[in-house]
């Protein structure tokens, strides 16, 4: 039944990823993206990581690709997106695909390493609070610039996006955009 | 007469100096350390602060060049009162790298004697001359002047491998940067072709330098203590022929060693006279020297094996370029090749590995400075009367100047090595080792001689005598032509009287030199086997002779 | 063959090789931007696995997933920059393909 | 296992978490925080301010902060704290006062050129003292996952930074191409480090860890398993991911590029303090965790060395983009420092050796990109080599600092980048690296043609032509460099021939 | 003043003398000459002094000068009879030279320029005269080589002169190139130099001679004294002022080459003696027969000059290879005496005659042609009867001339012990009178042929008087036993014929001398204004008026080879060094540069590529593939 789980959303997770960036939609791409988010998710929960499973959907698939949808619907991509790759790149892209997936594929069929079963449960709840105390006790440094990460993340995007503030370069943009 | 020289005047003349400055190593080790510091303090004097008046600017400059030249004949006359064969004026400064083995060790002996005067000599020139050239931005010209004054001092006066090196580089620089600024026709081009070949030299010497630093293991810079150290451990065989080579092709780039010698005419033909002075005559003997000083000595197996590609490249820059210049009609242009030409000799000399040839090359390279600087110096003031370097379009010069006929004349007698001039010495020293080492070679380094002697005259008469060409007669026409003025008469008059007094009086050079040379070149390596049995060849001779000679006198007499 | 890390990992590198070529593959900018979430996204399963199947009693590898809450952090504010970067640049040339970016070139 | 003991265990992590041995990186972070403030605060006329505290801020932390911190430190030198998130060293001491100085050059180079293209300062600031921050943050990192968090937030900020002139399409391109690559190269990077942590955790291994990432724990287990697959791969992809920083190639291949369209300050920031860190982390991976991988990563550095010298001074030769051509140099540069690294397997001095590159290749570059900033027309992307004509006569002071800054970048005695570059070659001999010193040399011959040719442009009289038509030629406005400027170039350049002539200045490192 | 003292004065007075004269006299003419006459003089009675010191023995002193390793070369001087004679025999003619261009120059606005040019020749050529080994020669021999340099190109604006002195210098050159590898060789050889001790080490053992070294040492003398193949120079290098010419190019220094060869005579092998007799031989014949058609008389004396030097070549050659033969102590000494006596006697007569001509031209305002001359006999008496005494002299008009004793020594010399060897030189001994007697006939004797001659006058009382003295000397000079007792050691060595021979040779000088001279008179007539050989015979006349083609052919040797390999050399430098290898590797790594840069094509994907190109890269380390 676990391994039936997890086939499922294995499969759920790499087609979904696939189409992705197969997809000549954007739109599309996105759809497909939450699917492969709340694949990973899923698979997250088999590996008993509740906490980082309802990250996922939460920041992923609820605030990332909203994000992204937004920012489509906003610049209308559709209307954009008219030629196609060539042919050319698709054959060099594959080759790439190839061989990534041949490197990858060596470096973790061989078994010899790699424990089969898990050890040791986790209990949800103690999870979470090991987690937590973990993260902010012993991880606190790096919470602390993540969060100014976020910060300059959110300045520069304020930055980039707003509106300029004198005049005269405003008159200037504008005239350029036009 | 021996005596009364060597005796009585140097004596007297140490008994002076010691009264005056108490005889005290530190003081000339003070001068010494001074004259190579001051000309770049002043340099960056004078690159920093303005603005300065004009005379300001000419006078300070002055100082720089001359405290150097003075401290150099001082140093001179009391290197030679002591004959030793060891580094004299010793001085050492850390700065920041000891634990490298460097730090700035300042010191001469009997090889850099000589040279560390001829620099100072030719520097004197080159400044004086550029100080009343009129050029423009006049104090940066001086300063970078200066600058290279100093490098080149100190690259001859360092007894650490390091800042050997790293003097000279700081005299390579200012050398593009006035050839790109001050320079004639091409001299973008060719400032970008010497500084590019230069520093190619430079950094295989570098790895050169290196290497015996690292090879020797004894974690220190210093040509003494390697010196000392390497006699009783020496480095591999194998070894020393990758290292000689690397300083072999370093050093020879710099030379301009055939057929690395493309840079060297061009160049001095694009570079202000002053710059080509100073490069050709003092600073491009840089290379020579750490083949004499360094590679040589601390690389005996290494040079030896390397000898015979040496004189086969000799003779490239002897008969190839000899023919060259032969054909080269632009006069610069011409000056440049036969200074290439002339390293062959040097080149000869040091193949030799023996201290009648390595004295010989030093000799050459003294006077070759004074002769190529005296000639370049000259050459700019043939241009300034003819408006050209082209050789074809002058003539008959030497009615309206014939002082600056005269020196020319005796700048080139000098150049093709005629006795009287410091030049001969050199050479005839060299033919002799030559001729230790492979007889056959002295027929063509012989014939070079002859060939610059054709070059030579061939010049001095397109230039001076005979009718003057329609080009020059328009330009005569147009402005008066005037003989040497003062400021061209006092530098030519200052090379040509060293050159002379050299020529005159050879041993005040090669008495220091030779008892350096006999230090670090006791026996060939090479030709120890032939030597031998040819100084007891000679012996032999002598032996008998002594007691058959006076047998000889008694029939004589009867 | 039983389901244990490795074929989680197979997974993981899947997703990852998935993600480069998207890279590879697309120009229109958005996406690219997906699949290099995609990449990160390779990277987290693959903490999250290592983590599990590596924790014995006494040692909880929890720190491969503390890793996997910072790269999600990171990823968000990269995707973040990415695209305020890609609007303002649709601003002003009308676009978001990335071959079309090609003003800077030799 | 009881709450109590994990509790104890948490309160210890809490208790080693040390800030003041952090607090010039608070410090900036605060400060960061107060320009913020400032901005909403201060009235639009004295917004001008703003500049002046942030970089007379971070001076004073450069003067106070880390003193403080050096003492604070010289306890703990060799020590680990923040529960073996930092580890403090020399090198990272040395560094963080690198990166502080370089953050010091950018604000006063950004202040310059914030006011030609009249952007809005404050977020500038804000951005470059939390990417030095994170910088400092990197040098002392000893996990990963700081490290990860720290070498992202620098990676954030420098797509802000790149991006930052947003009427300018091209420094919009730059930004989108450094962050789409930027973001791969980090992808790349995360997944080595998953792969190692997979690897060093797997407790069927022998010396396997419960806390992988942290490097001194990695280090054994890597020494135990040089030929381990993961390990190697996982190493690999690290280096892959640090190859971007530093412009190794053949990831090097956006560098031109994103400096060509990137603000000059920013441009500076990335080719000094962003390859610096780079540099150190590579440094402290190689000497730490990965030394025992050296059977794999000699030859693979010494071939990227070769490849990055060789491609970097050849690409810049006939570069006659200023901006692309520092970044092509710049290149050339990181197969320098990549020979030391590789030579510090064998030399332990090595690494100081680097060190000592990296600040005189500091002190060379932002003098040359102060000058490209005074010097910038209104598309500061556009500038060739040969709009340098006649500065030497225009701009005296301005021509000598440039010859001067790119003649230390060529590796010109005496100035300080030829001492950089002379102990780079002893510790290359040292380790006996042939063929990588024989590339150097000619690499450095090369660059001298493409360093002297801007010198020349610069500094060398040039023959005007009378325009053939009869259009009227424009007389060209030279900028006037501030007072301001001329203190700070005639800093770098009097440190840059003083470090040449008496390299005891930095003999700390060379200890 | 002991020995060493006066000859270091010797030779310092008159470099003291150049030395002023070229740094502070440049402009003050008279003063000059004066400087360098009062030197000379100087130098002449010094040089008595010398003699009447010297006791008559070798004697030798030196002090070295450079020393580098092993190798040392010193300054010394050597005094011996040979030495000495010469030393007086140069400082007596010089002097009178001396006196003579004061008045030959009193008009020429570069005095200080020419007498300092003598005040050198002097120091040097006195430093060859008394130069104790050969390093110390080779010096002075090139500084001669200099002087001569100078003073042809007295006239520098004449393109001729010009080319003249160049042409000099170098062919000097040529012959020194030889003569310094025969020096450095000997020296490489025996270890030393010294003259005197090289004599005992041959004398010991004359088997450690090799002809190649005594061959290239004689190249010297090929050059300085202008032996053919060598001999282009000289009469070109009559462009000089006359006196320089008859001092330097007469007397002299292209003696000096004879006197080498006889300070080292010991130093060939019979092989190259052979070679030197023979080399002596031919250039008498041959400059005899160009002589003969010349028509400035300069180029007559010239080659005049060049003929009697190949007599003393032959004589010593010759003389020296039957000295060895008979193995006699002083027989060695034979071809020295001939040669060393004939020297003397020429330097006196061929002084006079230049001297003498150099009045002449000096009266007739720089005209050089014989036929534009004649009928001088009226208006320069005094010139022309010094004239005749150095005719006489030259000619070997028994027992009126000095030139009859040492010519008849060296023509029974031949006779005696190589047939071959006299009939030639017997052949250019008729020539010698036939040419000085036509120059005599044509320029003393009818009427003047033009403008220039017809005002000549007779010349001041400063050219007379020398012109006075040298033809005491040329008469005079011929009685050995006028010569002081100290040098009859050397010169007695020279067979006086006995007997038959006696009377044969005595014929046979009589009819050599007077053949020519009558002949002369005959062909040519008094006073003639063209030439008739040239008339009659023009080509023979052509041929060797331009003296069988020897500097065509030089000169073809330098256009044709020299020049064409110079330039081409010059182009494969510019070509392959500057070019190919240069500018070639520059231009390769250039083409790299660009083809590198146009990887940057602004498109993310393809750096993409590169992202995953450089990982499989690193990747293919990691496991072992690269």
């Amino acid at each position: 039944m676990i391994d039936f789980l997890f086939y499922l959303f294995a499969v759920l997770t790499v087609v979904a990823a696939l189409l992705v960036v197969l997809s000549s939609n954007a739109v599309n791409s996105a759809m497909f993206m939450i699917v492969s988010f709340v694949g990973t998710a899923s698979l997250f929960v088999m590996l008993q990581a509740y906490f980082l499973a309802i990250l996922q959907v939460l920041v992923y698939a609820g605030a990332i690709i909203v994000l992204f949808l937004f920012i489509i619907m906003l610049l209308d991509v559709d209307r954009v997106e008219k030629r196609k790759s060539s042919k050319l790149s698709l054959v060099l892209s594959v080759l790439g695909l190839a061989l990534l997936v041949g490197g990858v594929l060596t470096l973790f069929s061989g078994d010899g390493g790699f424990l089969a079963v898990a050890q040791v449960e986790t209990p949800a709840a103690s999870y979470s609070r090991n987690f937590g105390y973990e993260l902010f006790t012993r991880y606190l440094l790096p919470v602390q610039v993540a969060g100014f990460l976020l910060l300059i993340a959110m300045i520069g995007v304020i930055k980039l996006s707003k509106r300029p503030l004198s005049p005269p370069l405003a008159e200037s943009v504008r005239a350029e955009s036009e | 007469m021996d005596l009364l020289i060597d005796n009585a005047v140097t004596r007297a003349v140490s008994n002076i100096l010691e009264a005056a400055f108490l005889s005290k190593l530190e003081l000339k080790a003070l001068l010494l350390g001074s004259s190579i510091k001051l000309p770049i303090i002043i340099a960056f004097f004078l690159l920093v602060v303005r603005p300065l008046s004009e005379s300001f600017v000419k006078n300070l400059a002055t100082v720089g060049f001359f405290f150097p030249a003075l401290v150099a004949g001082f140093l001179w006359g009391s290197f030679a009162i002591s004959s030793t064969d060891e580094f004299l004026f010793c001085s050492e400064i850390n700065t920041g790298l000891q634990d490298f083995g460097i730090s700035l060790k300042l010191g001469l002996n009997g090889i850099s004697m000589p040279l560390y005067l001829m620099a100072s000599i030719v520097g004197l020139a080159a400044g004086l001359y550029a100080v009343n050239s009129g050029a423009e931005r006049l104090s940066i010209y001086l300063a970078l002047l200066l600058l290279m004054f100093g490098g080149t001092l100190g690259a001859f006066a360092s007894i650490d491998l390091f800042f050997f090196y790293f003097f000279h580089e700081i005299a390579l620089i200012p050398t593009f940067v006035m050839i790109g600024i001050w320079g004639g026709r091409g001299r973008r081009s060719a400032a970008m072709e010497l500084t590019i070949y230069l520093t190619l030299g430079a950094l295989v010497s570098l790895l050169g330098l290196l290497s015996v630093y690292f090879q020797s293991g004894l974690h220190s810079f210093d040509i003494v203590t390697l010196k000392e150290h390497l006699g009783e451990l020496g480095f591999s065989v194998a070894a020393q022929k990758y290292m000689f080579a690397l300083l072999l092709f370093g050093f020879g780039i710099l030379v301009s060693l055939w057929p690395f010698h493309s840079w060297a005419p061009r160049g001095y033909a694009a570079a202000p006279s002053s710059v080509a002075m100073l490069h050709a005559g003092a600073l491009k003997k840089f290379g020579l020297y750490g083949l004499i000083q360094i590679g040589a000595p601390l690389l005996p197996h290494g040079a030896s094996q390397w000898t015979g590609l040496i004189v086969w490249l000799a003779l490239g820059n002897l008969i190839f370029i000899g023919f060259v210049t032969i054909a080269e009609r632009d006069l610069k242009q011409m000056i440049g090749y036969s200074s290439v030409m002339h390293m062959g000799y040097a080149f000869l000399g040091i193949a030799c590995l023996s201290s009648v040839g390595i004295g010989g090359a030093v000799m050459m390279m003294f006077a070759h400075g004074l002769s190529v600087a005296l000639l370049f110096l000259l050459s700019t003031c043939v241009y300034h009367r003819t408006q050209t370097f082209d050789m074809f379009e002058m003539g008959g010069l030497g009615r309206q100047a014939p002082l600056l006929a005269g020196f020319f004349v005796a700048a080139i007698m000098a150049t093709v090595g005629l006795p009287g001039f410091a030049n001969f010495w050199g050479e005839i020293a060299i033919f002799v080792g030559l001729w230790e080492y492979r007889p056959w070679l002295l027929v063509p380094a012989v014939a070079g001689i002859v060939m610059s002697a054709i070059y030579g005259l061939r010049a001095v008469a397109r230039i001076f005598f005979g009718e003057p060409s329609e080009e020059f007669k328009k330009v005569a026409a147009e402005s008066t032509v005037e003989d040497l003025h003062m400021n061209e008469r006092i530098p030519a008059i200052l090379l040509l009287l060293a050159l002379v007094v050299v020529g005159f009086w050879p041993k005040s050079i090669s008495q220091p030199l030779n008892k350096a040379v006999n230090a670090v070149y006791p026996l060939p390596i090479e030709t120890a086997e032939i030597v031998p049995s040819h100084s007891s060849h000679s012996a032999d001779i002598a032996s008998s002779l002594s007691t058959r000679l006076e047998g000889f006198n008694v029939v004589s007499d009867n | 063959m039983n389901v244990g890390l490795s074929s989680y990992l197979t997974v993981s590198g899947l997703l990852f090789a998935i993600g480069f070529f998207g890279l590879l593959l697309r120009r229109n900018s958005l996406i690219t931007l997906m699949s290099l979430e995609i990449m990160l996204n390779a990277s987290n399963l693959a903490l999250v696995s290592f983590s599990r199947f590596h924790a014995v009693s006494g040692s909880s590898m929890m720190s491969g997933n503390i890793f996997v809450f910072f790269v999600i952090t990171v990823a968000a504010a990269e995707v973040a920059v990415g695209l305020a970067i890609i609007v303002a640049l649709f601003r002003r040339r009308q676009t978001i393909m990335v071959d079309a970016l090609n003003e800077l070139r030799d | 296992m009881p709450i109590t003991e994990n509790l104890e265990k948490y309160a210890g992590y809490a208790a080693r978490n040390t800030w003041e041995i952090i607090l010039p990186e608070v410090s900036l972070a605060v400060l960061a925080l107060v320009l913020l403030v400032l901005e909403m605060v201060l009235p639009e006329r004295r917004l001008a301010l703003v500049a002046k505290i942030a970089l007379w801020g971070q001076v004073a932390v450069l003067l106070v902060g880390i003193p403080f911190s050096s003492y604070a430190g010289e306890v703990i030198l060799g020590q680990t704290s923040f529960s073996g998130l930092l580890r403090h060293t020399l090198v990272s001491e040395v560094m963080r006062i690198f990166f502080l100085l370089s953050s010091i050059l950018v604000c006063h180079i950004g202040s310059i050129y914030l006011e030609r293209q009249q952007l809005s300062r404050v977020e500038f600031f804000h951005v470059t003292l939390v990417v030095t921050a994170g910088l400092m943050l990197l040098t002392q990192s000893n996990h990963f996952i700081m490290l990860f968090v720290a070498l992202e937030t620098v990676t954030v900020g420098f797509y802000v930074l790149v991006s930052y002139c947003r009427k300018s399409s091209r420094s919009l391109e730059a930004g989108l191409k450094y962050l789409l690559l930027g973001a791969c190269s980090s992808a790349i990077l995360l997944f080595g480090i998953v792969l190692l942590y997979g690897a060093a955790g797997n407790p069927l291994l022998h010396g396997s860890s419960a806390d992988p990432m942290n490097f001194a724990e990695l280090g054994p287990f890597i020494a135990a398993h040089p030929d381990n697959l993961l390990v190697l791969v996982g190493a690999i992809l690290v280096l892959a991911g640090l190859a971007f920083k530093i412009g190794a190639v053949p990831f090097q291949i956006w560098i031109p590029d994103v400096y060509q369209g990137a603000p000059t300050p920013v441009a500076a920031f990335l080719a000094v303090a962003s390859k610096a860190g780079g540099f150190v982390v590579l440094l402290n991976l190689v000497t730490g965790p990965f030394q025992a991988l050296q059977d794999v990563l000699v030859p693979l550095l010494s071939t990227v060395a070769v490849l990055t010298i060789l491609f970097g001074n050849i690409a810049a030769l006939t570069q006659r983009n200023v901006k692309r051509l520092m970044g092509l140099s710049g290149v050339a540069h990181a197969g320098y420092m990549l020979v030391g690294v590789v030579a510090s397997f064998t030399v332990d001095w090595a690494v100081y050796a680097i060190l000592f590159y990296l600040l005189t290749y500091m002190l060379a570059s932002f003098a040359v990109f102060e000058v490209m900033t005074v010097m910038a027309p209104s598309e500061d992307a556009d500038q060739e080599i040969d709009d340098y004509e006649d500065l030497a006569k225009e701009r005296p002071f301005l021509g000598a600092v440039l010859c001067i800054a790119l003649g230390s970048l060529a590796g010109i005695p005496p100035l300080a980048g030829f001492i950089g570059k002379l102990l780079i070659f002893v510790a290359a001999f040292q380790a006996e690296l042939w063929v990588l010193l024989a590339v150097s040399v000619i690499g450095v011959v090369i660059s001298i043609y493409y360093y002297f040719g801007w010198i020349m442009a610069a500094s060398f009289r040039t023959v005007r032509y009378p325009p053939l038509d009869d259009a009227e030629e424009v007389p060209r406005v030279w900028p006037q460099e501030s007072s301001m400027s001329r203190i700070v170039l005639g800093c770098l350049t009097l440190a840059t021939v003083a470090i040449g002539f008496y390299q005891g200045l930095l003999r700390f490192l060379l200890v | 003043m002991n020995l060493p003292l006066l000859i270091a004065l010797i030779l310092l007075i008159p470099l003291l003398a150049a030395g002023i004269n070229l740094v502070f006299l440049r402009r003050h003419g008279w003063a000059a000459s004066i400087v360098s006459v009062a030197a000379s003089g100087l130098v002449l009675l010094f040089s008595i002094l010398t003699f009447l010191r010297w006791d008559g023995s070798d004697q030798s002193d030196s002090i070295p000068w450079m020393a580098l390793g092993h190798f040392e070369i010193s300054i010394g001087y050597y005094l011996s009879p040979l030495s000495v004679l010469m030393l007086l025999v140069v400082s007596f003619v010089a002097f009178w030279i001396h006196l003579f261009s004061v008045g030959y120059m009193d008009s020429d606005t570069c005095k200080g320029r020419y007498f300092g040019g003598l005040s050198i020749f002097m120091f040097s050529m006195l430093g060859i005269v008394v130069a104790d080994n050969l390093f110390m020669l080779f010096i002075f021999w090139e500084l001669v080589g200099f002087s001569s340099y100078m003073l042809i190109d007295h006239y520098f604006e004449r393109p001729a002169a010009a080319e003249a002195s160049k042409k000099a210098f170098i062919v000097n050159r040529i012959g020194d190139f030889g003569f310094l590898i025969g020096i450095i060789w000997c020296y490489g050889e025996f270890g030393t130099v010294q003259i005197k001790t090289l004599e005992a080490v041959v004398a010991m053992d004359r088997s450690v001679l090799v002809t190649g070294m005594g061959l290239c040492l004689f190249c010297g003398v090929l050059g300085k004294s202008a032996q053919m193949p060598l001999h282009v120079w000289l009469p070109d290098a009559m462009e000089g002022p006359t006196p320089v010419s008859a001092l330097i190019h007469a007397a002299t220094m292209v003696a000096a080459g004879v006197y080498f060869l006889c300070r080292l005579y010991f130093i060939f092998t019979v092989d190259a003696l052979t070679v030197i007799t023979w080399i002596g031989t031919v250039t008498a014949l041959y400059a005899a027969l160009c002589a003969v058609c010349q028509s400035d008389i300069k180029k007559i004396l010239a080659f005049s000059t060049l003929s009697q030097l190949g007599f003393m070549v032959a004589a010593m050659g010759l003389g020296t290879r039957v000295g060895l033969d008979s193995g006699a102590e002083t027989a060695a000494l034979l071809g020295v005496s001939a040669a060393m006596f004939h020297l003397t006697t020429h330097a006196f007569f061929k002084a006079l005659l230049f001297l003498g001509a150099g009045s002449l031209i000096h009266a007739c305002h720089h005209e050089q042609d014989i036929f534009q001359m004649g009928g001088l006999i009226r208006k320069m008496p005094w010139t022309a009867v010094t004239f005749t005494v150095g005719v006489i002299a030259i000619s070997g008009v028994p027992f009126l001339g000095a030139g009859f004793f040492s010519k008849d020594a060296i023509l029974y010399l031949a006779y005696k012990h190589d047939t071959a060897v006299w009939a030639v030189l017997v052949m250019a001994a008729t020539l010698t009178s036939f040419y000085m007697g036509r120059l005599w006939v044509v320029a003393f004797f009818g009427q003047s042929n033009s403008e220039n001659v017809a005002q000549a006058r007779e010349s001041s009382w400063v050219m007379v008087l020398p012109l006075a003295v040298l033809a005491l000397c040329s008469i005079a000079g011929g009685w050995v036993n006028l010569y002081p007792e100290k040098f009859l050691a050397l010169l007695q060595a020279i067979p006086h014929p006995q007997g038959g021979d006696f009377t044969l040779m005595l014929a046979l000088a009589f009819g050599c001398s007077l053949v020519g001279l009558i002949g002369a008179w005959f062909v040519y007539g008094p006073g003639a204004a063209r030439d008739r050989l040239q008339v009659h015979l023009p080509k023979p006349y052509r041929a060797l008026s331009r003296r069988l083609y020897f500097d065509e052919l030089y000169d073809g040797f330098v256009k044709k080879v020299q020049q064409p390999l110079a330039d081409f050399l010059h182009f494969a430098d510019m070509l392959f060094i500057s070019g190919l290898m240069v500018r070639g590797t520059a231009g390769i790594v250039g083409l790299m540069s660009i083809i590198v840069r146009a990887t940057h094509v602004g498109s993310v994907h393809a750096y993409v590529y590169w992202f995953l190109f450089g990982v499989i890269l690193y990747w293919a380390f990691a496991v072992g593939w690269l």
